[in-house]
């Protein structure tokens, strides 16, 4: 990542916008889809099941949990910091949920609510930590990663697994399917708010005297949007319908960017991540943003550990261990968020999330040996991601 | 778990609707970390479905210790269309759902090597890993006995990842024999059956214990039986204390021969497999063969076939491992290994 | 009344500044000057919260306040153009110029409200940047200086700092400065300006202060003082 | 960490300037120090054997391969990139060695070479997709851990483990102990060239007309430098002797460091990590230094991995695998090395390494559970680090 | 001499530069000015190799050179200092001044001949800088803007391109930086100065180019020609 290239946090305002981006190799998201598209088109021509319905409604339920889990650890990304112990902290607080409800007989909702909490106070003391006593995040969420894991450890003592039962409340989350009108209605509610927002806002600019893009092309990306979850309806309705579970991380993706693109806070954690040092002196409140940041991570890490644990309908000592803390974080970097804070936006979670499923899916379909799944893995996930990087490449001064 | 266990299991004649075709098998395997699953369960299996049944198709899928992916991977078969699941469990409750799925589709299940809990199913095919924890306790009370340590000193423990179930039954089946009758001095849970950490384990009981107090070791598996043995020789022990492992590793057999290591678990992989393959053959087919006897996993009763594990040590490599052609006696009888096999009988 | 009494801040081996006074009144524009080095920054970012002095303190109208961190000193009214600029390059003009003071309702940003406000204040400064909404790091050195003069002024501040703010500006621009700091003080602010430019601190200063090697080196009403002896107490000739 | 601390790369010159430092908050390794002699005393009071000359030589000859790792990674931090394929690359390159000395029967010096050339040309292969492809360091390195992760299991094949004899060359490395008089040999070497190194620098910047410091510091540093090697010989000797793998350790920092500080490259690491703009326009050609810094944690990534078989006297499907590749980020990171680049020292390795090691080591001692050891583990990383980050905190402006 | 050839470069929708041309020539001082946002730095940048111009050339006594990188300027004896100073900031001043043309012998840094050379260096362009072993981020603007300057004298350079170099300078060091110009003038050297202040400008340039919107805008011969044509210039007034 040479220094020269900053790239915007914020998203086009007009078609002329957009060209001009492309010219200057800032192709937003465009290339992972590129990248997706050709995934989609080697694993489709390798199985023939890879595309079918059954087999894109599984990937929907594989990305919800990670992606969750991941949407958390992009707001630490923001702020140029890390978050290690998000893994961890999604078992542990999928273990609390489960002996609330199973063990305990707590009322399911009332033990997610619990759980959540408790990955947020988690998340808490880490950005306090931080925050306060200076610690560097990496050190701090590293002693997270390996502490949490023992109190999961301890918490489900001798026994190991504890099983949701199958038609539990929890468990039915990752099994509830929207009927055809609900998918529908949503589907024309969404492409509606969109169309409606982008003509509205171009409407104000008018009458603010401020510079507008032909209205035509709002016309042309909220018909985008509608094409695109048209698709996957008509896909989803094919096998077992709309998951709930996808609709849940699609909402927490959306609403998430809201907030970063839409208030005053989503605008001061891009600011502390491009120049906390600025950000400081504009009187903004460091402290509180980074601690928040760490909140809100530690809140979606639980999500995503109980997201987990209703498509298991379990929890175990290996839970949120293994390598999903791994690609949580790879799949928030492929979507384009930065390491280095200030750049990146949610929707990277989505896609990130869908490149690295959709590998993993498809090197299973395959049927491969563990070593060589192994190294085609690494050889895709490297592929799709030089195709992101060599289209921005011929942009650098 | 009163009442449940009226679920039965009678599905199992139902997966063979498309009886004509040849039945899609598949096999999933939990890890591949450890040699057995790549190198004997999985061959082995494959082996004996090709010879069984030239036409079957075969899908396999290998978890890597992750029951998630597990669940995907389940998920991808079915998608294929599998016939049967032979289903080794990453997580013996976390899977229930997916014989759950794979029930709503009548796709008859055989669990593989684990016992699954929480549903009932149509077979279970394994060794007894309670009893596996026996036979490395018994074996390295008898070495010691023999010895004449066993009153003597202390023994250490270095059991498997507490991630990994199967590690709990190894470790109380040892204690059901080895509790009151040696003192235990130290016991280590390993984090991901580590050798290395089962070295630096060894070193710090060795340490803390003192050189001389340690008269035996009770190693879970080879792997790590290797790191603690490569502590007691840095340590200056020779010869080394009964130490005892699990898997008949190559290199464990090599040191068995060689007198570093005590004793190996062998388990009859070679049986556990073909059996397998058999019954999914059957199953697959549509037959329904009755077993020989019944396991209840808190849920049902599921017809089982449990296979006994072998405690090999040096004397008996020749009558087991080389004998069922587990590794040829050219393989075991390497380099230094050359002498000890002459000793032992292996050519 | 803003006072700043007897500020000392050591960096390690080096004082910076060393038993510092400064009056600041509305209706008066202050010049310090002095040598590199000489500590004016430090003095700048000590009053506005930037980094807290080993000792002194700092009083509004008689009263002692603290000025902790800079979103005291902004709720105070006071509003600084730091030498080092300190902008948000990832973000565009906009965002950096009402960072901090976002005009917002149920706290969602008012976008549009903040675009028509920039580009009009923009405009009034003779600023010329031909996209505002590209991210700061891509404009010229002149004009990242422009941004953060123009961010001094948004809000309703009484006391305005301004750490050499006309260095990279042209010839238009400069004047323009010059002439929104003659505006400032006529409107009632307290201005104090730091330059290295005596012709523009002789030109639209009341009173000139001088900092040597971290000490008071003089204070002189600019009407009454010749450039000479301005420069004489900057170099230490005078002593 | 406040972006307004920016601590500089080099070493003090004089006590002038160490008390300069001290004053601005800036204690250099002795924050870790201090954490270091808490670790000892806690656990020396716990357990009588923590600190006996047994487990003190144990304890160097643990940290020896985690903390060769942990250098690489240095070069790496130092630039402000990752390597997370440090550790499948150890594992790979031990397995590639065993392969060629045990199966091919090759002279396990050359094995060896061989094998530390496949993990410099690895590191070549992360370097240029990461310089010529721009692709984050973070994806091709995550790509690497990966893939080389399947090419060791694809290597080590059907068998799994395989052994390297007890008396063969890699395994003695581990088990070779200095005799007592090389070992006092070079102590005294070290502290000659230590302290003559400083007298003649003084000479030099007095001939030169610079400033310098009192002659008596120069007096003081080499004391103290005699006073740290001879506890450790002394000790040593008191158990087994010296272990070879603690001097190759030692003389690795050491040269790394001399390196670093010393050299044009070294400088150039520290500008490129400093601000890569300013290097390229510099003159600087910052790939090279950036291909070079991978290609260095490549090689001691394998070489890492070769003393960690020569350990275990065996490689296995785990080799480089569990959480070696944390540990050695952890311990360059809690030795004061910056994630942010421009910042640490290869001295970073060893304290780091040493840290880490003792918690691990005096843990097992004490035979707790392992999901308190987890718990505890985590509390004792925290704190160490806490000691460090508070110390530091007083100077922030 | 050096010439600049029809350069453009575009940065997404803002066209830097537009065919600019610029002559230099050894033993003349030429200055470039122009509004904020000109395009003077991008023009400096494409003549030292930080950018690489969409098109145009650059010829070095009338033979084309490729500039791809700041090493190849280097090689070729074009030395700049940069508007944003690009100084390492973690490294200490002589590190700094001597980054990529390190004293060294078989790769051993040379660390004492270097503090000595730096030490002379600052002391003869009259910089005061207490201690020149701290890292640079501790330094004042005005000191950082010195050991810049003070970089970019080290080694043999044929042009030496100064952009805005007493922005944040000293009344004493801006005297200092007008009266090295000269000198290196007189040691037969080009010199590209860019510079606000027009008062400097006069004072020791022989040739000023004045660009506008990235274009040229005229060019005149110092002593011919008054201020207010320049500043005409500038504006585009003269159009
Ligand atoms: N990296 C960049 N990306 C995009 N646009 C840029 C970049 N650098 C400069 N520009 C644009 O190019 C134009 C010329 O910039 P340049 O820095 O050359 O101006 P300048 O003449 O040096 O101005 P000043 O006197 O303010 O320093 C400006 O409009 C600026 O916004
Ligand atoms: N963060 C810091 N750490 C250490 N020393 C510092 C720091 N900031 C400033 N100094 C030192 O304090 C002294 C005063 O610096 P200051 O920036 O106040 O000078 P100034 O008067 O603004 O100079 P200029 O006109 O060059 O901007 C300088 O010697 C500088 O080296
Ligand atoms: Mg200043
Ligand atoms: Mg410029």
């Amino acid at each position: 990542m040479s220094s020269t290239t900053v790239r915007p946090a914020h998203k086009p305002y007009s078609p002329k916008r957009a060209v001009e981006r492309m010219r200057r190799g800032d192709l937003g998201a465009w290339p992972v889809v590129g990248g997706l598209i050709a995934i989609a088109v080697v694993f489709g021509s390798l199985n023939e099941h890879f595309l079918s319905p059954e087999n894109l409604t599984n990937l929907a339920l594989q990305m919800a949990a990670t992606g969750t889990i991941s949407l958390g650890i992009i707001m630490v990304l923001l702020l140029g910091e890390i978050d290690l112990a998000a893994g961890s902290v999604s078992g542990l607080c999928a273990v609390i949920m489960t002996i609330m409800n199973v063990r305990q007989g707590w009322n399911p909702l009332l033990a997610i609510v619990v759980a959540v909490a408790a990955g947020a106070a988690i998340g808490l003391v880490h950005g306090l930590l931080f925050t306060r006593v200076r610690m560097p995040s990496f050190v701090v969420t590293l002693a997270g990663l390996i502490g949490w894991q023992g109190l999961l450890l301890f918490l489900l003592g001798e026994r190991g697994t504890i099983n949701l039962p199958f038609d539990g409340f929890v468990a039915k989350l990752s099994d509830t399917w929207l009927p055809p009108w609900l998918a529908w209605t949503l589907a024309v509610a969404l492409v509606g708010a969109y169309g409606g927002s982008l003509l509205l806002g171009r409407r104000l600019r008018i009458a603010a005297d401020l510079p507008v893009g032909p209205a035509s092309w709002a016309v042309v990306r909220a018909g985008l949007l509608a094409v695109v979850l048209a698709a996957a309806v008509v896909v989803l309705q094919a096998d077992r319908g709309v998951p709930l579970l996808l609709v849940i991380f699609a909402a927490l993706v959306v609403i998430l960017d809201l907030v970063l693109r839409h208030t005053a806070f989503g605008r001061w954690m891009y600011a502390v991540g491009g120049n906390a040092e600025a950000a400081r002196r504009a009187g903004i409140n460091v402290t509180r943003i980074r601690v928040l940041a760490f909140v809100l991570s530690g809140s979606l890490a639980a999500f995503g550990g109980i997201l987990a644990a209703s498509r298991l309908s379990a929890v175990n000592q290996s839970s949120g261990g293994s390598d999903m803390l791994l690609m949580a974080i790879a799949a928030a970097v492929i979507g384009g968020t930065s390491l280095f804070g200030g750049r990146g936006r949610t929707y990277a979670a989505l896609l990130g999330i869908l490149v690295i499923q959709a590998i993993t899916n498809g090197m299973l379909l395959l049927n491969l040996d563990s070593s060589v799944r192994y190294m085609v893995t690494a050889s895709v996930l490297a592929l799709a991601v030089a195709i992101d990087s060599l289209a921005r490449r011929g942009s650098t001064p | 778990s009163t009442g449940t266990t009226t679920s039965t299991t009678g599905q199992a004649g139902t997966g063979g609707e498309n009886g004509e075709k040849a039945p899609t098998i598949a096999l999933f395997l939990p890890e591949s970390k450890t040699t057995r699953y790549e190198s004997f369960d999985r061959p082995l299996f494959e082996a004996k479905v090709k010879s069984l049944c030239p036409d079957c198709r075969l899908l396999y899928s290998n978890a890597d210790q992750d029951a998630a992916k597990q669940q995907q991977q389940v998920e991808a078969a079915l998608t294929q269309g599998a016939d049967v699941l032979v289903l080794d469990a990453v997580d013996a409750a976390a899977v229930a759902p997916l014989v759950n799925q794979a029930k709503q589709k009548k796709v008859p299940v055989i669990a593989y090597d684990r016992l699954i809990s929480g549903i009932g199913y149509d077979y279970f095919v394994s060794f007894d890993n309670v009893r596996v924890g026996e036979m490395q306790g018994q074996a390295l009370l008898d070495a010691l006995t023999k010895n004449g340590t066993a009153a003597k000193g202390q023994i250490v423990m270095i059991n498997g990842a507490t991630t990994d179930p199967s590690s709990a039954d190894y470790k109380k089946g040892a204690h059901n024999v080895l509790d009151g009758k040696v003192k235990i001095g130290r016991e280590f849970d390993t984090p991901d059956w580590s050798p290395d950490k089962a070295q630096q384990e060894m070193e710090q009981a060795v340490t803390a214990l003192g050189r001389d107090q340690i008269v035996g070791v009770l190693s879970a598996n080879d792997g790590m039986a290797g790191g603690a043995i490569a502590a007691m020789k840095r340590a200056g022990y020779d010869p080394t204390p009964p130490i005892t492992g699990q898997d008949a590793e190559l290199a464990a057999v090599q040191r068995i021969l060689t007198g570093e290591q005590y004793m190996t678990i062998y388990l009859d992989i070679r049986s556990e497999a073909e059996k397998s393959a058999e019954l999914a053959v059957a199953v697959g087919r549509g037959d329904k063969p009755a077993a020989a006897t019944t396991v209840n996993n808190g849920t049902a009763d599921i017809p089982a076939f449990l296979l006994d594990p072998i405690a090999v040590t040096a004397d008996k490599v020749k009558d087991t491992i080389v004998k069922d052609g587990f590794y040829k006696a050219a393989d075991i009888c390497k380099g230094e290994t050359a002498a000890a096999c002459a000793k032992a009988g292996i050519s | 009344m803003i006072r700043a009494k007897d500020i000392s801040k050591r960096y390690g081996a080096v004082q910076a500044l060393e038993g510092v006074s400064l009056d600041l009144r509305p209706g008066e524009v202050v010049a310090l000057v002095g040598d590199n080095g000489a500590g004016k920054s430090t003095l700048v970012k000590a009053i506005s919260g930037v980094i807290s002095p080993d000792s002194g303190e700092i009083t509004i109208d008689d009263r002692p306040v603290r000025v902790g961190n800079p979103h005291d000193a902004q709720a105070m009214g006071i509003s600084t153009v730091y030498q080092d600029l300190a902008l948000c390059e990832n973000l565009d003009v906009v965002a950096n110029l009402f960072l901090g003071s976002e005009r917002r309702r149920w706290s969602v940003l008012g976008h549009i409200r903040m675009e028509r406000a920039a580009r009009d204040l923009l405009t009034q400064l003779d600023v010329r940047i031909r996209d505002i909404r590209v991210p700061v790091a891509m404009l010229s050195g002149g004009q990242r200086q422009s941004v953060a003069i123009a961010r001094a002024l948004i809000g309703e501040p009484r006391l305005v700092i301004l750490d050499e703010p006309t260095a990279a500006l042209g010839v238009e621009q400069t004047a323009q400065v010059l002439g929104l700091i003659r505006r400032l003080r006529d409107r009632g602010l307290a201005v104090l300006l730091i330059s290295h430019n005596l012709a523009d601190v002789r030109a639209v200063s009341d009173r000139v202060v001088v900092l040597r090697l971290g000490r008071n080196a003089g204070e002189f009403r600019t009407a009454d003082t010749s450039q000479e002896s301005i420069v004489a107490a900057i170099t230490g000739a005078a002593a």
